[in-house]
């Protein structure tokens, strides 16, 4: 590949490589601009330049761990057995599920996909943990929206709604949305506004012109008291003892919105995943649609996972709904707090998981985690976590973007194609998901056979 | 005469039953009922691999045990009855234009999603989305009454167009959300961001409730038409004192982000 | 592509091949190892199917299945798909139907993803560039030879097979004018110096000159509102002296005041057409029922928005703009109804098929699902007449479908729905069932009511693969993508990079989709490259 | 036939059919409920000139009427389906709506109905709102005092108008008398109203006039005063009065049941004669024969 090379500096030591314009899949900013520099001997990237505090450490920490590719029960295993076995779960479970899938390039999610068509299952992205309340509110107010380039050269107006990128997408202010120079956008940071709402004080704050802050938990009130402003019609004269915000600075805030010439929501998870969930995205999406009778307005979720934008989007492809989607009749179906997996669990509905990529011992509810611990669970993950360490077969995979390649979704809807920087000892997600596939179909098709 | 239908085999994982209905095992003898298809998770399972069946197919139907893991009861149902001395499962009453189902328990998530007549009666509690539109759908219940006696979870009548959803319990967060016209009366106090979204439509409330900035007070009246749907709770097995009968009641007009017609009333006194 | 030595003879129909001048014919085809052959064994599995209807493979010019505003609608309408649901079997996977492919290269990687999971057909798909800012650079500048290789990376660099304009000029106004659009096509577009008709006109000579196998793909200005045929026509004069298609050309035919009521302009319109070879278009027919807008013209769907429908606008960054929104076309509406006989009129007064060709703009005129239908409207003037009982009837008496009785023949729908997009696109091996073409063949069972026949295929070959076999799916099989390749001076890359530095949000050398992206593929020859087959036909 | 003192003229009484609804009035009051019927009953005497006959049928406790406030029923009868949508319509919406805190319900349970909360509804100008409960719709239209609910559609029913019984005295008063007693009778018969002021004609008529455009005019066969002019005087001599009562039903059960106590009632009173109004038995499809009426009891 013409971005690989062996630089002038590094020609005495042949096992140094260079690998420009990689893709950093940490978040998702899927940054795609690092330069890593990468030693072959031990297996580490000891230099990643462009990358953020959070990249950094996500290049640099990694290693190839000593660590049985594939095991049962805690007991290491070859990979075939464990993939049999793995096969053997699915095949005979009533209600088995999928979940992750967010830290998986596009290829292994389109595996995963056809796997529960085949088994009958339920797929499930961590969509339904983040963004999955927008996932909802886009289907009932669809959404104006922008790839992120279009921020860069056209947005004079920023609003950052429940989120602090400073901390969590180091690089979304930087590198997209608020200095850089844009075709329209001449002097960068300078020639926009940029407002941040939030409950408190983060430590985005100093980047922005203006903060708002918000009762905590009154993201909704605000939001609906904004698009009755926008929309010229009044509001309870009470609007600052409900959400902590004055009647003049709202006024201002409308005034600013519709004056801008392109402006934009983006928004995270301080108000998806708040009391009101969906209907928080919906009013946010709303609002920015509603904001198009008088100028352009765009809005976009901050997405947490590398390529949690391309679950939605393979899933979305392979079955026409973009999360929580079940198989049992034979037929997808869409039906979020049903077939949404800590829904699920909670309820007690299924019984065998295939966890990709994901830890969902670690960060589900209680309830969703006893039920976990009943059940035969398959976990595929780049590390040992606390769903492997209590799964019935547990596969080792290599780490995407670092040793893998494939295509990634940004926040925006971008693919992009990852460029790894070294091999690993580890198969990939895409390679295990396609053994098991291929043991499933082996399955049905002696039953098949067996039953004629 | 009805057909008695008695869970025998706790489901493992849950079933899907859209046949527990008056039409779909009207005229069938006892062992057609048994040999009704159902999905026990991926699974086509038949009815008597988990009910016993008494009786042949009649338009009255009897569901014994705890089937709050069997959904789609009812489902489809244009008329008959179907009675549920237990709890039931999700979807329950999905779709039905006629007919009465009558649970003494529990019932889940989605009771009575696209309905567009009849009546479901729950004596317990209800879970969430109870009246609503699915996903995506614009517009939600069609008509038809839904009675819940218990406490109901967020987004009750979500969408609704017509028919009259009452809850003798509390209510959860945005009673009525998007509503684009019918009635909700919840007696026992609701959540926040009642009526968010609401174009037209009357939700009405015994006890206080926290409103949005975009709802304006207008008055208060001893709305008669209430007086009208009260009467009609009452014959339906709620308990109605006089004091909601006659009284007095706070209305908001809202939502202004839409088109400001819809109301909220709120009991104020006597 | 079926395994070496499988080998068919399909045997007795009556074929409709008019790239080859076959018309009703009785005689067999043959079939080995994917390819229509003059011999074959006697091992050959033998299809009889006397008095059955033998075409090949239908080929649509126009038509959005995949990429990411299919996926946005997809996603959008969740209540679109639940009641209409299909069940996997041995050989297909399940899915769910709806009314639910240009592309804005930034995405092409998406598309062509997609394609992998769109099983049985082949495909390729449009880049769309009538927006690309860097383009526009070029032009402002009059670097008419940057121009053309700039395109031609284009086109390479997202693996597209032909290029796609759409409201040439209008990115600007929606983006930097607070939600503007072109109105007319001799405005200036506000930073370059240019007009939409300019930039059109340029588009139109570059690709004819880079020789690529389908001429510039037009989606002209001023879509949809009455009294856009003027502008229809400008394009179309503009185009003179070089191929272009033009798109939909249902949508840009009307007459009447702008912001009045819709008149019929389809007799300007074809009479054009009819006079120009250097034209080919496709209908962009109009049936009733649901739809979903879904057009990378942005303001488009804005205009067509009502009250509060669910609508979506997506930006895509210096290339393209696109809006998405569900849509119903109702036979009482005059609008409606008028957009459904402007359609039929042009299909009826056209006097060259080879030029003039099948589409419903799939799903914003009508689903894909709609064509067997719309075939019995061509071909049934009784039908016709019963349709047109039941629609608007202001409508009806201000057009003049009444007057027309033209049906179409077996013949000249084999022409629309293959012969003639394969011409138009380019694919020599397809849309034909000569010898060397490949063995994409669809067999009917010949019915008086062309909608019931056309509905479901008796028979479907793929490659020379049996997908169908007595009305039912027996075999999988995975498509092949198709682009094309055409020449360019790769010094243009050290042009467009820094351009990217500054104006996009990836990186210049992650925007090409690279090889491995290709699997099973084909690059369509260019014009002048001697490999492609030489034209057939009437 | 003698009945006591009165002698009853074997005759009969000539009806036609109508169309009929029931209207429920209600209001806060009493008071209100009885002012708003008072003017929903006014000019309401006589197809003849007033376009329909209405009158109070009962009143309504207030654990009976729908909204469980005070209530009047009235009934309202006219020629046709369609009249009956606009009298109901004209009346509800001058002299329901506009008396303070009425609501207006239909009291036919009928399968037959007619428009009109559907037309009153356009008073709302568009603020009105409608409610569907129990399959019942109605409207709730906006006003100064509040609310004004009314139903969608009333159901109307076939029905029967100008029963009639002629009270024949030989003293003015004496027919008057036994005229009212026979009013206040027959108005307690569910289902029947007595159109005129208190239920009594002074002025019956007879079909037709030697004036062109007079539909009725007097009818001289019962004019005392004319007597000794017309030679079809059907009075016998000494009758200084007769006064009519005329009587609407919903159905002929209840009319000859109104009849029948009106009859008793009269003779209770000691009136000379009572005959009943026939035209020959060419004008209407009912025909109640006096002394049938008697003895089916």
């Amino acid at each position: 590949m013409s971005e690989t090379k062996t630089p002038e500096a590094a020609k005495d030591e042949p096992n140094i490589r260079i690998v420009e314009d990689a893709t950093c899949t940490f978040c998702g900013c899927v940054c795609d601009d690092m330069e890593l520099t990468v030693d072959l001997d031990a297996n580490r990237i000891t230099k990643a330049k462009n990358a953020c505090v959070l990249g950094r450490a996500w290049f640099l920490q990694h290693g190839i761990e000593d660590h049985p590719q594939a095991m049962i029960d805690g007991r290491e295993v070859p990979l075939e057995e464990a993939m049999d076995e793995a096969a053997r779960i699915l095949h005979e479970a009533k209600f088995p599920i999928t979940y992750g899938l967010s830290d998986s390039p596009c290829e292994a999610q389109r595996v995963a996909v056809a796997i529960n068509d085949l088994v009958l299952g339920n797929i499930d992205t961590t969509t339904s943990v983040c963004h999955g309340p927008s996932g909802i509110a886009f289907q009932g107010v669809g959404e104006s929206t922008s790839t992120l380039g279009e921020v860069k050269n056209r947005a004079d107006l920023v609003i950052y709604w429940g989120g602090n990128p400073a901390e969590s997408h180091p690089r979304h202010f930087t590198r997209y949305t608020v200095t850089p120079k844009g075709r329209y956008i001449p002097n960068g940071k300078k020639d926009r506004y940029v407002v941040l709402i939030d409950v408190r004080k983060t430590p985005s704050a100093p980047v922005a012109d203006q903060l708002i802050r918000v009762k905590p938990g009154r993201d909704f009130e605000l939001l609906w008291a904004l698009r009755a402003l926008v929309r010229g019609r009044d509001v309870d004269p009470d609007i600052e003892k409900i959400t902590g915000v004055s009647r003049e600075v709202l006024d201002e805030l409308v005034e600013r919105m519709k004056n801008c010439n392109f402006g934009v929501l983006f928004f995270g998870m301080g108000l998806t995943m708040t009391r009101g969930r969906h209907f928080n995205s919906g009013a946010l999406l709303a609002l920015a649609t509603d904001l198009n009778k008088y100028t352009h307005f765009v809005a976009k979720p901050v997405r947490g996972h590398g390529n949690v934008t391309g679950a939605d989007n393979v899933v979305s492809w392979q079955t026409g709904y973009p999360f929580g989607v079940n198989f049992h009749r034979g037929y997808p179906r869409f039906n979020p707090g049903e077939y949404t997996t800590v829904d699920l669990l909670a309820r007690g509905d299924a019984d065998a998981a295939l966890m990709i990529a994901t830890d969902p011992a670690s960060n589900f509810p209680k309830r969703a985690i006893e039920h976990l611990k009943k059940i035969p669970v398959i976990s595929l993950d780049a590390k040992p976590t606390y769903t492997s360490r209590q799964a019935r077969v547990a596969f080792m995979v290599a780490t995407y973007g670092i040793n893998t390649g494939g295509t990634v979704y940004r926040m925006d809807d971008v693919p992009i194609t990852l460029r790894p920087a070294f091999d690993s000892p580890f198969p990939t997600d895409e390679e295990v998901l396609t053994g098991i596939h291929t043991r499933l179909k082996k399955l049905r098709a002696n039953g098949r056979k067996k039953a004629a | 005469m009805h057909t008695e239908l008695e869970l025998t085999t706790a489901p493992e994982v849950p079933i899907e039953a859209e046949c527990l209905s008056p039409a779909k095992i009207k005229g069938l003898s006892q062992s057609g009922i048994e040999h009704l298809a159902m999905m026990h998770g991926n699974r086509k399972v038949r009815v008597g691999d988990f009910f016993r069946v008494t009786g042949n197919g009649q338009s009255s139907l009897r569901l014994e045990g705890d089937l709050s893991r069997v959904k789609y009861i009812g489902a489809g149902m244009k008329e008959g009855e179907v009675r549920v001395n237990g709890s039931a499962g999700m979807h329950l009453g999905a779709g039905m234009s006629g007919g009465v189902i009558r649970v003494s328990g529990d019932a889940s998530d989605w009771v009575g999603p696209e309905m567009s007549g009849g009546r479901i009666e729950v004596m317990g509690n209800a879970g969430h989305m109870v009246g609503s539109a699915y996903r995506g759908q614009r517009v939600g219940i069609m008509g038809g009454e839904i009675l819940i006696h218990g406490n109901v979870k967020n987004e009750l009548g979500s969408a609704m167009r017509r028919g009259l959803i009452a809850v003798g319990g509390q209510a959860g967060d945005f009673v009525g959300v998007n509503m684009r016209a019918g009635t909700i009366v919840v007696m026992g106090g609701m959540g926040i961001r009642a009526g968010a979204g609401m174009v037209r439509g009357s939700i009405i409330s015994f006890e206080p409730v926290e409103l949005l900035p975009t709802f304006t007070y207008s008055c208060w009246l001893r709305p008669t038409f209430l007086r009208f749907y009260l009467c009609h709770l009452g014959q339906s097995g709620f308990e109605i004192d006089d004091d909601h009968m006659g009284g007095r009641y706070r209305r908001y007009c809202g939502d202004s982000v839409e088109e400001n017609r819809g109301e909220i009333l709120v009991f104020d006194s006597r | 592509m079926a395994e070496n030595g499988t080998e068919l003879r399909i045997k007795g129909g009556k074929v409709y091949d008019p790239a080859n001048g076959i018309d009703g014919e009785v005689r067999d085809v043959l079939v080995r190892d994917g390819r229509i052959v003059d011999k074959v064994s006697e091992k050959a599995r033998t299809f009889n199917i006397p008095g059955m209807v033998v075409m090949p493979g239908g080929i649509d010019i126009h038509c959005h299945i995949a990429g990411p505003k299919v996926n946005l609608s997809r996603k959008l309408q969740p209540e679109d798909h639940r009641l209409d649901v299909h069940p996997g079997t041995d050989v297909t996977r399940s899915g769910v139907g709806g009314v639910t492919p240009s592309v804005p290269p930034l995405a092409a990687r998406h598309v062509i993803e997609e394609f992998h999971d769109t099983p049985v057909i082949d495909k390729g798909f449009y880049v769309l560039l009538g927006n690309n800012m860097f383009l526009y650079d070029l032009l402002k500048q009059g670097r008419k030879q940057d121009f053309k290789d700039a395109i031609a990376w284009w086109v390479t660099a997202a693996r597209a097979a032909s290029v796609k304009l759409v409201n040439a000029g209008s990115d600007e106004f929606w983006k930097g004018r607070r939600n503007e659009n072109v109105t007319d096509v001799n405005e200036k577009i506000d930073p370059f110096d240019l007009t939409p008709l300019h930039a059109t006109a340029a588009f139109i000579e570059a690709v004819d000159e880079l020789n690529m196998p389908h001429p510039a793909h037009i989606h002209c200005n001023n879509l949809g509102h009455s009294g856009n045929f003027q502008t229809t026509l400008d394009t179309m004069k503009a185009a003179e002296g070089h191929r272009a298609h033009i798109a939909h050309i249902q949508f840009h035919s009307y007459a009447g005041e702008l912001g009045k009521r819709v008149q019929t302009g389809s007799e300007a319109i074809i009479d054009y057409i009819n006079t120009h070879e250097n034209i080919t278009t496709d209908i962009g027919m109009v049936m009733f029922g649901k739809a979903t807008a879904m057009t990378a013209d942005a303001p488009l769907t804005w205009m067509l928005r009502f009250k509060d429908t669910k609508w979506i606008n997506a930006d895509t960054e210096c290339e393209s703009g696109c809006g998405v929104m569900p849509f119903e076309y109702q036979d009482t509406n005059y609008t409606h109804t008028m957009q459904w006989a402007i359609g039929l009129e042009l299909f009826l007064l056209s006097q060259d098929p080879w030029r003039v060709m099948f589409s419903t703009d799939h799903p914003n005129g009508a689903s894909f699902r709609t064509y067997p239908r719309l075939i019995r409207l061509l071909m049934d003037r009784g039908f016709r007449a019963e349709m047109m009982k039941q629609v608007n009837q202001k409508a009806i008496s201000n057009c003049l479908l009444p007057q027309l009785d033209r049906e179409y023949s077996l013949y000249e729908i084999a022409i629309i729905t293959r012969a003639a997009p394969a011409r138009a696109l380019g694919l020599a091996n397809k849309g034909h069932l000569g010898v060397g073409a490949d063995a994409d063949i669809t067999i009917y069972t010949d019915d008086e009511n062309r909608e019931r026949m056309f509905n479901a295929p008796r028979y479907v070959i793929k490659a020379g693969k049996p997908i169908i076999e007595d009305h039912e799916f027996v075999d999988d099989h995975i498509g092949r993508f198709l682009h094309t390749e055409p020449e360019y001076d790769s010094a243009i890359e050290d042009q467009i990079r820094p351009f990217f530095d500054d104006y996009y949000s990836i990186r210049f050398n992650n925007y090409r989709v690279d090889a491995s992206y290709l699997h099973d593929h084909e690059v369509i020859p260019l014009r002048n490259s001697g490999n492609g087959r030489k034209k057939k036909g009437k | 036939m003698r009945v006591g003192k009165t002698e009853v003229v074997d005759t009969f009484a000539e009806a036609f059919g109508m169309w009929g609804a029931r209207v429920i009035i209600t209001a806060d009051t009493k008071n209100w409920a009885r002012a708003a019927a008072q003017s929903f009953t006014g000019f309401a005497t006589s197809v003849i000139r007033c376009k329909c006959e209405a009158a109070v049928e009962c009143e309504i406790s207030d654990t009976d009427t729908p909204d469980l406030r005070p209530g009047i029923s009235v009934l309202l009868f006219a020629m046709s389906e369609k009249d009956m949508s606009a009298r109901l319509v004209e009346r509800i919406g001058q002299c329901v709506m506009t008396c303070p805190t009425t609501a207006c319900y239909n009291g036919l349970e009928n399968g037959t109905t007619v428009p009109v909360g559907q037309r009153l509804r356009f008073f709302g100008d568009g603020h009105q709102i409608a409610k569907v409960v129990g399959g019942r719709k109605f409207w709730r239209i906006p006003i100064m005092g509040g609310e004004f609910l009314v139903d969608d559609v009333f159901g109307v029913q076939p029905a029967i108008g100008g029963g009639n019984l002629l009270m024949l005295g030989r003293s003015g008063r004496t027919a008057l008398r036994a005229a009212s007693g026979a009013a206040d009778a027959m108005r307690d018969v569910a289902g029947v109203f007595l159109p005129f002021p208190q239920g009594v004609v002074g002025s019956g008529s007879k079909v037709g006039s030697r004036y062109k455009g007079m539909i009725a005019s007097t009818n001289e066969a019962y004019c005392p005063t004319l007597r000794g002019r017309v030679e079809n005087s059907a009075l016998p001599e000494g009758i200084a009065a007769v006064y009519e009562v005329v009587v609407n039903g919903l159905d002929e059960n209840a009319l000859r049941e109104a009849m029948r106590r009106g009859i008793q009632a009269a003779a209770e009173r000691g009136v000379d004669y009572v005959s009943a109004g026939n035209y020959g038995g060419t004008l209407g499809q009912y025909k109640f024969h006096l002394y049938e009426l008697l003895e089916s009891n």
